[in-house]
């Protein structure tokens, strides 16, 4: 049913939908609305589960981690300071291939302390072994949620929906939700076979030495790259149940035959789009390549997407200080295969909450004509605002 | 290879797997059945360990079952005996020895009074038969044994009535005569036990036929004969010697006019003990013992102390026994044939130059005192009549811990010298009668069992709870007579409280320390595979060797050795 | 009540499973055993064949405990010693539904494992183990906040004074004056200059059901108490005192006796808290002094140095905090008393009934 | 599409009046879009929020800079020289103000309505909270979206006599103006 709704409040209830047994989660902004409209779901005694109040996020990833070994459906959801109080438990939940599901209200990591929305936050934790899907609105958020529950338990890895901070939960728009008679019809109750039982009493979590440890990380990683298959299957399976699709592993918008492409992931590809439509009578249509699934990292499809670029516009909503931008930097490597690989431009944007007006789009191609156009660069940065020594 | 788990988790208990045992390299836990003190210790060879750990569980009958494996006549002993079990109890050093003669006794006694059977099974019609000589606790104890064994015994017995030195030599203050009676007869009664009375042997037979005749044959002819005794070669005329003075009193319930005096018993045992009370209750003005040995205190040494049943030394001096230690009468004060007085003079015994202990007597000690009688009560030795060829001198001396003194000729009891005691007599016709039952089947000598005894140091005393020894009623001085039994007897409640204050030295109190503790779970409980007695066995696939099993084992059951391997 | 039916009929078939033995003569017994392990007449929870030292008393605790609690439970273990030697895989010690996750996180992850259970309708009881640097320090939050959101876990903390794991650090759990390799004696130093941690009162503090100390010298009174908190619905705490050999520098024989006279002195109370409030002690029959606990171990070997006069302060120092503690809790018996700290030793012939429920 | 930026203090219900735009948009049978400008301020701060309704799905994420209509919860805020910025040319303001229309009018091209909302707010429901009343004149002035769609969004947001306080509130305010004044102004 369509309805216009807050991000957050939609998630809450996409949560709900998929009749979660625990969920556990530390306010934080700007993820407290989803946790409060759970609370609310709960006290209200339309969704039964228990709910945790926990004292951390550290906390409550733990929790989920604890349920989910112990056979529940488990969520949670945190951004920012949190992700990286959480960062250890990540780790952990996903080394033990405990399969649940968490939300990712993104936002920038201080200090200084910034409460706005870029993605520092999932990117510092790209390599804790989670699944992580990017949505460009809030209901490819609502979609992607009820799909990271089965994803999580046919996978069993832990899987991260980002959504980003403010853009995305604070925005009420018009979104559909599915029917609780959908959701049943395409997610199945939830099974760990692996699951802590004092009929088969199991141990989790054991001491791994060196004899073991690179077949341990080799069979995460393999498990990942199956993980793309079903990243797709299941997108399309949703589709077929409640007849929508959220982009599998990622989507090629805009002109198809462009020369020039701009690669991104979240809301930034809405307002992409937008300048596109625009400006294309200005500075052309170009490509657009809206990238949903950042771990598994879908290297294939990606070259595939490229196929016929002289130039790859990536936006990033991160940066690696020192390197640049931390998704331009995958897809150069993974296109640096590639024989006529286009050349990637890679711009931070965004950083902190920085509003992206849909002018960008203009700006981005506009630079990227010019030769000397820097590789890298925080391309909203406005350098006057700095000494001369900081710039 | 194994296959790697998702998560990689691992199946419960497949630790077992993994070997721990390999870690211990120096020192592993063994059970050793190590023997308790007062098994150690007690001539007749009982295991009171082992019969009070039937108690501790309320076994009654059970106990006394394991008990009269080793001595028939606990109710006799139980009175009779000088315990050294309880002096060697390790429990005298956490809250006083346990009261053990006081349970014997109580066990002997329940056992005829329920009738309990004797774990004997009748003979054979042809087992073959042991000739014993003399019907004294020895001898008792051979037939017992025999018949335990699968023998029968022929028993020949000068006198009319069976138990020698406990009916000639025992007062019945001590052993009342229808407890000896009671607990003699339910094993003369014993199928393959015949009892000939008023046969003496080289009156009525001779040793020679009786090897004749019989399969083995047991000289248990106690002591009859008393030892010279002179001061110096001076012998008083109307001399009276303890042990015949005892007899005839017994006999007749009479003693010397002499007695009414002053007297003087020169001597150390039971037999001196046991005059001087008697004649101190039949009126003498004054009795005074003069030993060579040395009252019992914390300066004595352990051989130097007065060989008597403590109890007798205690109950002697509560009823007013002068005793005179480290002392011997030097000089008899004669006046015509009548004896007036005694010079006593001090003496100790000194290690010599061949290491063997001999007497010194201090000069300018000497003090003199008037007696009107002095009983020398210095031993008794056998009557070497009947038995020519088979002794020299004194006693019998086998070399061997059987007492094998011939081809299938035993000496047994006191006959053998001063060991004086009836446990002691008891255990010879034990030992005896398993030798004599290895010689006839042809096999090697019983092993004598050589196990270590366990000592206090070796116990963990903090698993005993504290209790203190059973308190038992004596008869008091003044109501003390010729028959009357001193010592008093304990209940049942009594003897089973009694039986939890044993400590079980060296054996398992299957109190479940080793498998309570043990980090690795390596000790498995199982009283049916511990074939050590015990309910436990060591997994040493997994046993890491940490030795706390060892430390926390109360009766040192648990002993580390060194790995062999 | 059909509920508690399936609930005690579940918990049947688990014993017979597990081979434990049945809880009242109405059950049925366990299907012939195959080994004599299996035979056991207690659950055990924590198997042979793990990688514990000679004599360690966590390994003995933890044995305690889970034989008292299993088989309807499952554990959150925080990382450790007890993590490490139980689990080296593809091998594990534990009959018992075991995860370990992290050092700091075991209470929250035994809540989400709580509310699990209590989202299923199931009544397995989730036990969480730390060692003291798990629990007095880095899971220390974790911990007040799984007490105070009323999570029905038992938390049970093998308290052995540093972080062994990592090769004897010292902890907020380490004694005063006890050398570690991070507070070690020296010209400037006696050992641990701070105090240990009153982590006891701080968990009573929460006021929540159940809150305990217990010793591996005293293993019956231990899994009373692992008994009692099982049968508690809420949150329950117990710090179990558990020697290491290794840490506290003893012969590997002597861990139960050393924990002894831990307690006999006064330097580790056994009490229990309801609700915040003192409510059961262990007596004391006779105090023993402190010196004949800590000179059986290497890590207060300095104090017994006859020339430096310091040694003899510390001592009197620990000597006084065991005071306190008689003090405070007043530990000092009445006389003999069955259940103090020489009575509760106390064995007969066939043994007391530790580990059979 | 039609953007629309709303001015006010914390506290005031800004978020809340984009919302209830949105939603009252959305009840239309328009697409909307709705958001504050987030901030960390607090009670009395100065505050935005955006909203855009359109027939089409939305992608467009950036605030809002070029607004066809601004809604000043708070006359005081325009002491900020630069808080039009952006206003469309043809773009028309409408102010909480008990000041007439004149006092803001002659400071700024585009078309300027001052509106005495709190003022209605306290005759009608009892509290200072202008956001309902101000939508209310807005729809009216605009007839983009009807007033039975700000109703219909009321009723997703209130109960009970918070609800029905409102809904008088916005039948008055609806006809404190001009019907369609501003109906050309943009068009979704």
């Amino acid at each position: 049913m369509r309805e216009a709704l807050e991000g957050s409040q939609a998630i809450a209830r996409a949560v709900a939908l998929t009749k979660p047994e625990v969920i556990a989660a530390y306010p934080i902004t700007p993820q407290t609305h989803i946790v409060e409209n759970l609370s609310k779901l709960v006290a209200d005694g339309k969704l039964k589960a228990e709910y945790v109040s926990v004292e951390s996020e550290f906390s409550a990833a733990s929790v989920v981690l604890g349920a989910a070994a112990a056979g529940a459906r488990a969520y949670t959801a945190s951004a920012s300071q949190g992700i990286l109080l959480m960062s250890e438990v990540m780790y952990n939940i996903s080394g033990l291939r405990v399969p649940l599901v968490m939300t990712i209200a993104n936002r920038a990591v201080g200090g200084p302390i910034n409460i706005w929305n870029d993605q520092s936050d999932t990117m510092a934790v790209r390599d804790a072994g989670w699944i992580q899907l990017h949505c460009i609105s809030n209901q490819e958020a609502v979609d992607t949620t009820i799909q990271a529950f089965r994803l999580a338990q046919e996978t069993g890895l832990p899987v991260a929906v980002n959504m980003d901070g403010f853009v995305l939960t604070h925005t009420m728009e018009v979104i559909d939700m599915p029917s609780q008679e959908e959701v049943d019809a395409f997610l199945p109750p939830f099974e760990f076979a692996d699951a802590l039982d004092p009929e088969r009493p199991r141990s989790m979590g054991t001491l791994v030495d060196p004899n073991f440890f690179p077949e341990v990380r080799h069979s995460h990683h393999a498990a990942m790259g199956k993980a793309l298959a079903r990243i797709e299957e299941i997108d399309k399976a949703y589709k077929k149940v409640v007849g929508r699709a959220s982009g599998g592993l990622l989507t090629v918008e805009g002109d198809k035959k462009a020369k020039v492409g701009i690669l991104a992931m979240g809301s930034v590809v809405g307002t992409m789009m937008a300048g596109l439509e625009d400006f294309k009578d200005e500075v052309g249509a170009a490509r657009i390549i809206k990238l949903r699934s950042f771990r598994p990292f879908p290297a294939k499809a990606l070259r595939a997407a490229v196929k016929g670029l002289d130039k790859l516009v990536v936006i990033d909503r991160a940066i690696s200080p020192g390197l640049g931008g931390v998704l331009g930097t995958e897809v150069s490597a993974v296109l640096s295969t590639l024989k006529n690989a286009p050349k990637v431009y890679n711009y931070a944007l965004g950083l902190g909450g920085r509003d992206i007006p849909e002018t960008m789009y203009r700006d981005l191609l506009t630079t990227i004509e010019d030769k000397k156009a820097p590789r890298f660069a925080v391309f909203d940065a406005d350098l006057d605002k700095l000494a001369p020594e900081d710039r | 290879m194994t296959e790697l788990t998702r998560g990689t988790w691992a199946d419960a208990g497949s630790s077992l797997d993994f070997k721990t045992g390999s870690w211990r390299s120096t020192q592993r836990p063994v059970h050793v059945h190590s023997k308790a003190p007062c098994h150690a210790t007690c001539p007749a060879g009982e295991d009171q360990q082992a019969w009070f750990a039937h108690l501790q569980l309320g076994h009654v009958e059970e106990a006394w079952r394991s008990l009269v494996a080793a001595n028939p006549m606990p109710g006799v002993t139980g009175r009779v005996c000088p315990h050294p079990c309880e002096t060697a109890c390790n429990r005298t050093e956490v809250d006083g020895a346990l009261a053990i003669h006081n349970v014997e006794r109580w066990l002997g006694d329940e056992a005829v009074a329920k009738g309990w059977d004797y774990p004997v099974a009748p003979p054979a019609d042809d087992a073959p038969t042991v000739a014993i000589v003399g019907a004294g606790p020895a001898g008792l104890s051979a037939a017992y044994h025999c018949v335990r064994l699968g023998m029968k015994a022929e028993i020949f017995e000068t006198l009319p009535e069976a138990g020698g030195l406990l009916r000639m030599g025992i007062p019945p203050t001590r052993l009342p005569r229808n407890v000896l009676d009671a607990e003699l007869n339910r094993v003369l009664d014993l199928p393959g036990i015949t009892l000939n009375l008023r046969q003496r042997l080289g009156r009525d037979m001779t040793l020679e036929d009786l090897r004749e005749r019989f399969a083995a044959v047991m000289l248990s002819p106690g002591c009859e004969m008393s030892k010279p005794w002179s001061v110096h070669g001076a012998v008083p005329p109307d001399l009276h010697e303890g042990l015949h003075l005892l007899q005839e009193f017994y006999d007749h319930g009479v003693l010397p006019d002499a007695a009414k005096g002053d007297v003087i018993v020169h001597g150390g045992g039971n037999t001196a003990m046991d005059i001087c009370r008697i004649m101190m209750r039949a009126g003498a003005k004054s009795v005074t013992l003069i030993t060579a040995s040395g009252l019992p205190g914390p300066d004595t040494a352990p051989d130097d102390v007065i060989n008597v049943v403590p109890r007798e030394l205690e109950e002697a001096l509560e009823e007013g026994l002068t005793i005179i230690e480290h002392a011997t009468v030097g000089r008899l004060i004669m006046k015509g044939s009548k004896i007036k007085g005694v010079e006593i003079v001090s003496l100790k015994k000194e290690k010599g130059p061949d290491g063997r202990k001999r007497r010194v007597e201090f000069t300018g000690t000497e003090r003199v005192v008037s007696v009107d009688m002095v009983v020398p009560c210095v031993g008794e030795q056998v009557d070497p009549e009947a038995f020519e060829g088979y002794i020299d001198g004194a006693y019998f001396s086998p070399d061997n811990p059987y007492g094998r003194i011939a081809d299938r000729v035993y000496a047994l009891g006191d006959a053998r010298g001063h060991r004086g005691t009836v446990a002691a007599a008891i255990g010879d016709g034990r030992i005896a009668a398993e030798a004599v039952a290895a010689e006839l089947a042809g096999a090697d000598d019983p092993v004598a069992d050589d196990r270590p005894e366990m000592s206090y140091d070796g116990l963990n005393t903090a698993y005993y709870a504290g209790s203190s020894r059973v308190s038992v009623a004596k008869l008091p001085v003044s109501e003390r007579t010729f028959e009357a039994e001193i010592e008093g007897g304990i209940s049942r409640a009594e003897a089973l409280a009694e039986a939890q204050r044993c400590l079980s030295c060296g054996n398992c109190l299957a109190c479940d320390n080793c498998w309570t503790m043990c980090p690795d779970n390596a000790v498995i409980k199982t009283a049916e595979l511990a074939s050590d007695g015990s309910h436990y066995v060591f997994d040493y696939d997994y046993c890491k060797g940490c030795g706390l099993c060892v430390q926390e084992c109360p009766t040192g059951y648990i002993q580390s050795v060194p790995e062999t391997s | 009540m059909a509920q508690d039916s399936e609930n005690s009929k579940r918990l049947t078939e688990l014993r017979m499973k597990h081979g434990r033995p049945p809880a009242s003569p109405s059950e049925p017994r366990a299907e012939r055993a195959e080994t004599l392990r299996e035979a056991q007449p207690r659950f055990r929870g924590l198997e042979s064949g793990h990688r514990a030292c000679q004599g360690c008393g966590e390994a003995l605790a933890a044995r305690l405990v889970t034989e008292s609690a299993g088989p309807d439970v499952m554990v959150a273990n925080a990382t450790g010693c007890l993590e490490v030697f139980s689990t080296p895989w593809p091998q594990t010690a534990w009959r018992v539904p075991w995860i370990h996750s992290l050092f700091e996180n075991a209470p929250a992850v035994a809540s989400g494992m709580e509310a699990a259970m209590k989202a299923k309708g199931k009544n397995t009881k989730v036990l969480a183990f730390g060692g003291d640097g798990g629990t007095y320090d880095i899971g220390f939050q974790a911990l007040s906040g799984m007490l105070e959101r009323h999570h029905n876990v038992l938390y049970v903390t093998y308290d052995n004074e540093a972080y062994m794991n990592t090769g004897i650090q010292r902890s907020s759990s380490t004694p005063h004056a006890a050398t570690t390799t991070t507070s070690p004696a020296g010209k400037e130093r006696m050992g641990k200059r701070h105090l240990k941690k009153d982590l006891l009162s701080i968990i009573a503090a929460h006021h929540i059901p159940y809150a305990a100390s217990a010793s591996v010298a005293y293993p019956q009174d231990l899994q009373r108490k692992v008994r009692y908190a099982m049968g508690v619905e809420g949150p329950t705490f117990l710090v179990i005192h558990s020697p290491c050999p290794l840490g506290w520098r003893h012969d590997s024989a002597l861990t139960v006796e050393v924990a002894r006279r831990a307690v006999q002195c006064g330097l580790f109370p056994l009490v229990e808290l309801d609700r915040g409030a003192l409510t059961n002690i262990m007596p004391i029959r006779e105090p023993r002094p402190v010196s004949d606990y800590l000179e059986l171990q290497g890590r207060f070997a300095h104090l017994f140095n006859k020339n430096d006069y310091r040694a003899q302060e510390e001592l009197d120092h620990l000597q006084a905090l065991a005071d306190h503690n008689i003090e405070i809790y007043g530990l000092r018996g009445e006389g003999v008393d069955p259940i103090d700290s020489t009575g509760m030793s106390h064995v007969h012939r066939g043994g007391p009934l530790a580990g059979r429920n | 599409m039609i953007e629309y930026r709303i001015h006010g203090r914390g506290g005031q219900g800004s978020v809340a009046a984009a919302y209830l735009l949105a939603a009252a948009a959305f009840e239309a049978g328009y697409t909307c879009q709705a958001f504050p400008a987030f901030g960390a301020e607090r009670r009395g701060a100065p505050v935005m929020a955006f909203v855009r309704v359109d027939k089409k799905p939305i992608l467009l994420r950036s605030q809002v800079r070029t607004p066809d209509y601004m809604v000043v919860q708070d006359d005081t805020l325009l002491i900020d020289p630069n808080l039009a910025n952006g206003l469309k040319p043809e773009g028309a303001m409408l102010i909480n103000s008990r000041k007439p229309t004149e006092y803001f009018a002659e400071r700024f091209s585009q078309r300027v309505i001052a509106f005495p909302a709190t003022e209605l707010a306290v005759a009608a429901i009892g509290r200072p909270i202008p956001n309902t009343a101000l939508l209310a004149a807005l729809l009216a002035l605009t007839e983009t979206v009807p007033q039975s769609a700000l109703a219909d969004a009321l009723r997703g947001r209130f109960h009970g006599a918070v609800l029905d306080k409102n809904l008088a509130l916005i039948e008055t305010a609806a006809k404190a103006v001009e019907a369609g004044a501003w109906k050309e102004v943009a068009h979704a």
